[in-house]
């Protein structure tokens, strides 16, 4: 465990409902900056959920999070404007062109239009394919014209979900390149994946998540349940009247 | 019934076993003396009026359900406003309870106003102006009440509700506006235009203890529905605990694709 | 130079882009405007044209078409925002929440108006009507568009992201515009000279409506958007 | 007249039966509604002012 000053991103107990589900039942997270961190699990293990609480959309019910020195229980929208969060979701409108989208999406970012082009450009977008509109894209090219909208925000903190889908292996050699130049330059990237024989090479170090915890790094000598447990949400208000 | 030990030690009273206490007990039986005065002089003492005959005895029921409407919307406006500053459970309860309260007294207000129609004008429905603003805003809330019945994360339903509150409770001096003026050309009889203003003193008594009897019950329906409502939270919350145990149980079973339920997004 | 754009700019930034959707995708010109002017044409055979019913009604069959077609261009409008994760990513961006809403309500205030521009086009050819009172007539129109967009964005907003908002946005928004009916009907009904009244009061109360969701939808449109 | 009367009478019991009887039920289903609640949730959750 880092300790929490310096930690980029730094979760302890944190619980995260969807609907009633939840989603992350009492994660223990630390990330340092610089660090690149893979994120691995099933399906439904809550990687998703932790991104977005990572990246400020989704609240806690309970625990503490803690993302580039923001307090998250505090306050959730300070820190949107210094991560970048690629989704599963293209994040585009489909119905505009390549390149109105990456104008819309770098102005909406309080960026130039120009970062925008840069992006695009350092994505390896062809200029073919600016003026059509995104639905017309193949899947692998609109990743890659999501990964440029998301990185002409310049992020300090990179929040990727399976950031190798459906790409490439030119275009995944260029994503890891990304991931490993962005950690260089002093920003951390946390990506979760199923690629692993790709993922691991790339990632510093890797964490598993499985049942919305973070599963303990040495064999497991803990039950689950020794974890802190999080109060159940009884929220304020109480029988009053 | 059996008193669990409490941590206070002190107050050993057995746990309710409904939404009632002695304040509602109380408040009820004031309401039920209120009632049963308005029933006597509201259609037995009283006289006809001298415009409106016997059917002035509808009115005692008309205006009372009206106001006890419009004080449950209110209700439900102030609480949407406070539930948005404080983003607490009660100001979401008691925002739900007033809209579901006030749609109950707006049907019957305007049922009573369709029966005083059928006596007066021979036809139920005339497009008279209360009862034509009263019915754009049971539609408006019945809106409220179908929003509150769609499956959400408890926040997320507050908020939606508490902006339905507001949004609605604005347009209400738009649509008193708006029917009135529409109405206004072509005056005719209306409900409460009618009405004597020197009343005859059993009739104004008829009037006032049905008008508080009213207002007594609509606050004792807002406490009980209220506790109801607390008590549908807390039964829902029940599940949590064991679904965040069973939750970190996946994990153990490193079973992939033991998904239970929800998306992971 | 971004940083000072304000909720001004915001919302010209999301119009614009709004505004572009819509000469990209077409749905407004090529099936809203049919569909309104099929509305017109259904209401030509419900009330036989002959017996002058259509011609007396035609402010208030202008209008209740133009609130049906209100609904079909704000489930489109806030439809494409709710797909493809949009709304996380305008929730990450740095548009203030009242310049998304200022946005959508301009956009949708230029469609409505284009949208009744044709539809004036159509009512005057289909069902003879002659213009007379121009300046109220505008004024009526632009104020009671920019209440139905500025009503209609917070409800759309609002019922984007629920399943059944193809059935709830109707039942939430049209009571919610009734008084807007009313008004924009009776205000067209004077002016065009069949009640010896002022239309003004009309023109006032729509503009009051107007403002009132104006600065009510900016106040709730951040919780709309994060917690709705 | 009479079957005006008639008329009368009728709305006017149906307008008091209508209110109390509306009222009534839906007194009555948020009672029940809360008795049956009350047995599920913990005592210690249900502590009325």
């Amino acid at each position: 465990m880092g300790n929490a000053v310096s930690a980029i991103v730094h979760l302890h107990s944190a619980v995260a409902l969807i609907g009633r589900f939840p989603a992350l039942a009492g994660v223990d997270l630390d990330v340092d900056a610089g660090e690149i961190l893979l994120l691995q699990g099933p399906n439904g293990a809550g990687k998703t959920t932790l991104l977005g609480v990572c990246a400020g959309l989704i609240g806690l019910s309970s625990g503490e999070a803690v993302v580039l020195g923001e307090d998250l229980t505090l306050n959730r929208r300070a820190v949107r404007r210094r991560v970048g969060l690629l989704g599963h979701d293209s994040f585009l409108y489909q119905d505009l062109s390549v390149v109105e989208n990456l104008d819309f999406w770098s102005q909406a970012a309080a960026a130039t239009v120009a970062d925008g082009r840069a992006a695009l450009e350092r994505l390896g977008v062809a200029s073919r394919l600016f003026n059509l509109p995104v639905h017309a894209l193949s899947a692998g090219q609109r990743r890659r014209v999501s990964f440029a909208a998301m990185i002409c925000r310049r992020p300090e903190l990179w929040l990727l979900d399976e950031p190798h889908a459906g790409l490439d292996s030119s275009a995944r050699d260029l994503v890891d390149g990304l991931m490993e130049e962005a950690a260089a330059s002093g920003a951390t990237v946390l990506f979760a994946s199923h690629e692993l024989d790709r993922a691991e090479h790339v990632a510093h170090r890797s964490v598993t998540i499985s049942g919305g915890v973070i599963l303990p790094q040495a064999p497991p000598a803990a039950p689950p349940d020794a974890r802190p447990a999080a109060p159940t949400g009884s929220p304020s208000g109480g029988s009053e009247l | 019934m059996t008193a669990t030990k409490m941590n206070s030690a002190q107050s050993v009273s057995p746990a309710p076993t409904g939404t009632g206490s002695r304040g509602t007990r109380l408040l009820g039986a004031v309401a039920v003396c209120f009632l049963a005065v308005a029933v006597v002089y509201g259609l037995f003492i009283s006289p006809p009026d001298s415009q409106l005959g016997n059917t002035i005895r509808i009115i005692y029921m008309h205006v009372p359900t009206v106001m006890a409407a419009y004080l449950a919307f209110l209700t439900t406006a102030v609480s949407s406003a406070m539930y948005l500053w404080k983003r607490t459970e009660f100001w979401d309860l008691l925002g739900s309870s007033g809209a579901e309260i006030g749609v109950l007294f707006f049907t019957v207000t305007i049922i009573d106003g369709a029966l005083w129609g059928k006596v007066t004008w021979g036809v139920f429905w005339r497009w008279e102006p209360r009862l034509t603003t009263s019915a754009v805003l049971l539609i408006m809330y019945l809106g409220y009440l179908a929003v509150r019945a769609i499956p959400a994360d408890p926040k997320t339903r507050a908020t939606r509700c508490a902006i339905i509150g507001l949004v609605a409770v604005v347009n209400i001096p738009i649509v008193h506006k708006a029917v009135d003026w529409w109405r206004g050309l072509h005056q005719g009889k209306t409900v409460l235009g009618t009405l004597n203003p020197e009343m005859g003193g059993t009739q104004l008594f008829a009037m006032y203890s049905a008008l508080t009897a009213g207002i007594l019950v609509c606050v004792w329906l807002l406490i009980h529905r209220f506790r109801a409502g607390y008590l549908a939270e807390r039964a829902s919350d029940l599940g949590l605990g064991q679904a965040l145990e069973e939750r970190r149980l996946e994990s153990s079973s490193t079973s992939s694709g033991s998904k239970v339920s929800g998306d992971d997004s | 130079m971004s940083q000072t754009r304000g909720v001004l700019g915001d919302a010209w930034l999301m119009a614009r882009k709004d505004l572009l959707l819509e000469r990209r995708a077409k749905i407004g010109l090529g099936q809203v405007v049919p569909f309104a002017i099929l509305v017109l044409l259904l209401f030509a055979f419900a009330l036989d044209p002959d017996r002058g019913v259509l011609k007396q009604a035609t402010p208030g069959l202008f209008w209740v078409t133009v609130l049906f077609s209100a609904v079909l261009t704000l489930q489109r409008s806030f439809g494409l925002e709710a797909e493809d994760g949009i709304l996380e990513a305008l929730r990450l961006s740095e548009i203030s929440p009242a310049g998304i809403y200022l946005g959508k309500v301009t956009a949708l205030t230029i469609q409505l108006l284009l949208l009744e521009a044709v539809l004036v086009i159509g009512v005057a050819v289909l069902y003879d009507t002659k213009f007379v009172g121009i300046a109220l007539l505008v004024a009526i129109a632009f104020t009671a568009t920019l209440g139905i967009a500025a009503a209609g964005s917070v409800y759309g907003a609002l019922a984007a992201r629920l399943r059944s908002r193809e059935t709830l946005l109707p039942l939430l928004l049209l009571p919610l515009l009734a008084p807007v009916l009313i008004a924009a009907t009776r205000g067209c009904e004077v002016s065009l000279q069949r009640e010896a009244v002022s239309g003004w009061p009309w023109a006032a109360l729509l503009g009051i409506f107007a403002l009132v969701y104006l600065a009510l939808g900016s106040l709730l449109f951040r919780p709309l958007l994060e917690d709705a | 007249m009479s079957s005006a009367d008639l008329t009368e009478t009728l709305c006017i019991i149906a307008a008091w039966v209508v209110t109390f009887g509306g009222v009534g039920a839906y007194a009555a289903s948020v009672i029940l509604r809360g008795r049956r609640l009350s047995k599920i949730v913990p005592s210690e959750q249900r502590r009325w002012m």
